[in-house]
């Protein structure tokens, strides 16, 4: 069902936990079948210098928490927002076609805690901060 | 042997020692075909192969030993042989039942009643029924899973035609009050039907004490092959065919006989039910000692399904804040089958109906597991799922954004 | 070795030497599995016993077997495994097909169009619908048991909604010109259903030169396990479903899979296949001296079914003045197992309907025999029975009150 | 299916054949099957002193002539009328429940047979003649 890559992340995920006092925060739930996702960054200048995430849901979130996380840490803000989540279900050598969802639950995390971060640091536009 | 490290990052699946044996705990989803059930059925694959419809002597042979196949099944259920007709399985036996009764009592009535918490392939058929006109009654349960005797009565009106209630439950294992059931219905002289199919050679049924008029079994579910199962129909029953085409089955049922698959559901469920004295008792015992240390070294975790009233090889417990499939999926590495609920809607996202019915959260019913056991488990493996889980759900809880702080 | 006495009040049961080999040509009926199709399928009941839904390894595995052996049936008729759908035999296979595509099409007509001379898993299923209130329409057939492709034509109305026409006829073996008959029906945008269960392994088949949109074909025909078969439906076909609840076979065929019968009939339909070019030569041969040697040596004799549209196993002959039956029991002392008809309604006292249908009288069509080939069967297994039938026909015409004197 | 009784009746056939001249001959048919019947006698004063039988039908059918002529012989007339398709499928151990027309038919032709020998021979109840 899952690919090795899949259960690698999942069984041993990268950056799972929660950044204290998170420069953005992000946490998005699938009402499809109740999963969630938070995921936390870490900001300096306009570059993620730490991303970490907790999931509740299934091996292919946990697995896609994990691998966005990797995608995203040490990126500008911009080319985070370019990380899709085909991008990172291709980077996890692909996920079954019920469970693309669970990759399009990283990417939403990672999309609005940037956003949270741009929130509170100045319009979205001016990223330069 | 070291067991899975908790720390999150570390790589479980090197450090941990596999088990060389895995510990099966998903008998409610299927079962091994016993060796001695093999060894019945591998002369007719290729030297007794004789379809049982033909004259010639080869063909003889095959009747004689669906016959014998026959008997076993009517004995262990208290039936006569005349009344048990041979399916594809469960399913098939519960279309049948449903769609048979429905369309032969078509001019009588179109009101079916049947619980929330039935197998898919009781509720789904309903649906379907409903397509066509037909209206379906869905009782709700309490907390634990039963169905109360009192809501058929309320919910019978003139234009019932079956009332069908599982005898147990394939997730949560409870075992409804059949008996009390089938005497409402037949008060208004309804017809019942049961899907028996986890209950055979777990509990004792007995057709005529209990009033069933139509009960399914599977073979999967006892040590017989997949593909394999028998409805029960008592004599007068009024019900159509489902399967169209060859005299096949005293005419109710067409299609060549599977005599290898008959002949092993026949001994399976004849050595099912001669061990269940010996067999329930001691699984209700390892089922006991996991419910007991799973509630007890596992905080924030409930029993799913009826304390007592239960299939003595049924532990369902919902675990807060994590997810099922990651636990299946942890426990699989580890050597350890099991499931969420049933396995034919494991691939959905939807929270198990059945669970759902008994009024937990989605988020509860999406965080269950069910362990069931079977005659090869033994304590050693109730002992390497007690040490195991914990540390499952207390890593996936550590992953999870819901865990309290 | 002494054969048949043909003096009336002889005691042939003792007198003739029974031989120890049993010539079995009753393959229409069923086959015999073979061993390498039960050695492919033994692991799977008593150790790669997996569910296939659920997630952990055992179950997993189950999985790629079975879409192994949905990518060997699918290679078989020139489809895509997607487009494979298993079921519990035959028969359910044509109840799918007729049923489904009835009920989903209801809207949009209540008219089908098979042939008279169908096997009952068709006609019976469509007589069921005829209950239902669809209308049917039964295709005579020409002497030899063909349907004239312009007869379709003919019968289709805007409202009918499917054609089934079988591929071979399993009492006669006349092969149907199905290419033809699939092209009138798609000219009106009908589908079309042909139950290949006697054509698998004796004819090349490709859906998608044929202009099949569904196909039913069954695995103890050709080698594989009874009580498995397939349904091949065409991707977009707009077909209901049959069985209903769990979410196998992708939703559209409920159960759980019969994981061992499916891994059976997989490996047994692609050696049937790839044999064919070699065997089916081999069979005809043998078909045809058969044929030659029963017309030439017994009198008042004929051929049923097409002389040359015909399957290369079957052998299908008319004795006038004796009975089916008689015959049978007589043949099965001597050590040959044969049929008059479809095994499924032997049964039954109504003569042939197929035989009926291509216009023989009643009595005829009564005295008729079924032989037919395998690859077991050798030219001695010809010799044997061109033999010893003469003998037995002669010794029932002895008996007969029709014969003339 | 058959019982071996049935069985050797039918493969060792008692009384096939038909007698020339016969006193009384019944043929009968079962319309159901198609199966048909033909039962000769000679009779001498009031007994059935040779029975002959020839069938064309299933094994039942056959033995049951057997059986039938095998019990006729030797009897009166009336005491032959008294057998019935019962006492056929009896002295046979038995018959399958839908082979129970193959005896009734074997029943009818020897009542048939005697009613031919006596609607030669004068008067049914005058059956001394
Ligand atoms: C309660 C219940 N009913 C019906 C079924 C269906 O049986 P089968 O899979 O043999 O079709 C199952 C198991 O899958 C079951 O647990
Ligand atoms: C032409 C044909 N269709 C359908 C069937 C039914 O197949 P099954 O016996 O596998 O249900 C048979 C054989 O019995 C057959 O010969
Ligand atoms: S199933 Fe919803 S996140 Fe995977
Ligand atoms: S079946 Fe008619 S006489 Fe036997």
């Amino acid at each position: 069902m899952y690919s090795e890559r899949v259960m690698d992340h999942f069984m041993n995920p990268r950056n799972m936990g929660e950044i204290p006092d998170a420069d953005g925060v992000g946490e998005v739930g699938n009402p499809a079948c109740g999963d969630i996702m938070r995921i936390t960054l870490r900001i300096e200048g306009d570059r993620i210098v730490d991303a970490k995430f907790k999931t509740f849901g299934c091996a292919a979130a946990i697995a896609s928490s994990s691998m966005a996380t990797e995608l995203i840490r040490g990126k500008t803000l911009d080319e985070a927002l370019a990380v899709t989540n085909k991008a990172v279900a291709e980077a996890l050598e692909g996920l079954p076609p019920q469970k693309l969802h669970c990759s399009v639950l990283a990417e939403e995390g990672i999309r609005k805690a940037i956003a949270d971060y741009r929130a509170r640091h100045g319009s979205p536009e001016a990223s330069g901060g | 042997m070291k067991y899975l490290c908790v720390e999150p990052g570390c790589s479980m699946n090197t450090t941990v020692n596999r088990r060389s044996r895995l510990v099966y705990m998903d008998h409610a989803a299927t079962t091994p075909v016993r060796p001695e059930v093999v060894e019945e059925m591998l002369p007719c694959f290729t030297e007794r192969f004789g379809n049982p419809s033909s004259v010639y002597a080869l063909a003889r042979e095959a009747r004689v030993t669906l016959e014998k196949a026959r008997r076993q099944v009517a004995d262990a259920i208290g039936a006569n042989p005349k009344e048990i007709y041979f399916t594809s399985g469960g399913t098939e036996a519960d279309n049948w039942a449903i769609k048979g009764v429905a369309a032969a009592n078509r001019k009588k009535g179109d009101h079916i009643i049947t619980s929330a918490i039935e197998h898919h392939a009781v509720i789904h058929t309903c649906q379907s029924l409903e397509k066509q006109g037909y209206r379906v009654t869905y009782l709700p349960v309490d907390e634990f899973g039963r169905v109360d005797p009192a809501s058929v009565e309320e919910a019978i009106t003139d234009k019932t035609i079956l009332v069908s209630v599982m005898t147990a439950n394939n997730e949560i294992g409870t075992i409804q009050p059949v008996a009390e059931i089938a005497k409402v219905a037949h008060d208004h002289g309804v017809p019942f039907h049961t899907d028996a199919v986890q209950a055979i050679g777990a509990i004792p049924i007995d057709v005529d004490n209990m009033g069933i008029d139509l009960l399914s079994l599977s073979g999967h579910k006892f040590g017989g092959p997949k593909g394999t199962g028998a409805l029960y129909i008592r004599d007068k029953t009024r019900i159509g065919t489902f399967m169209d085409g060859g005299a096949q089955e005293r005419g109710r049922r067409a299609g060549t006989e599977n005599v290898p698959g008959i002949v092993g559901l026949g001994k399976a469920i004849e050595l099912a039910v001669a061990e269940m004295p010996e067999k329930s008792p001691r699984l209700a015992a390892m089922r006991d000692r996991l419910i007991k240390g799973i509630l007890e070294t596992i905080p924030e975790t409930r029993l799913n399904g009826h304390p007592t009233e239960r299939l003595p090889n049924n532990v369902n417990v919902a675990f807060r804040y994590v997810e099922g499939e990651s636990i299946l999926l942890m426990l699989d590495a580890l050597g350890i089958a099991a499931s969420t609920g049933s396995a034919c809607t494991s691939a959905s996202l939807e929270p198990s109906h059945v669970l759902v019915a008994c009024g937990l959260p989605h988020e509860e019913a999406h965080g269950s597991l069910r362990l069931t056991l079977g005659s090869r488990n033994t304590e050693e493996d109730v002992d390497y799922v007690l040490e195991v889980l914990p540390r499952v759900i207390e890593r996936l809880r550590r992953m999870s954004p819901l865990s309290p702080e």
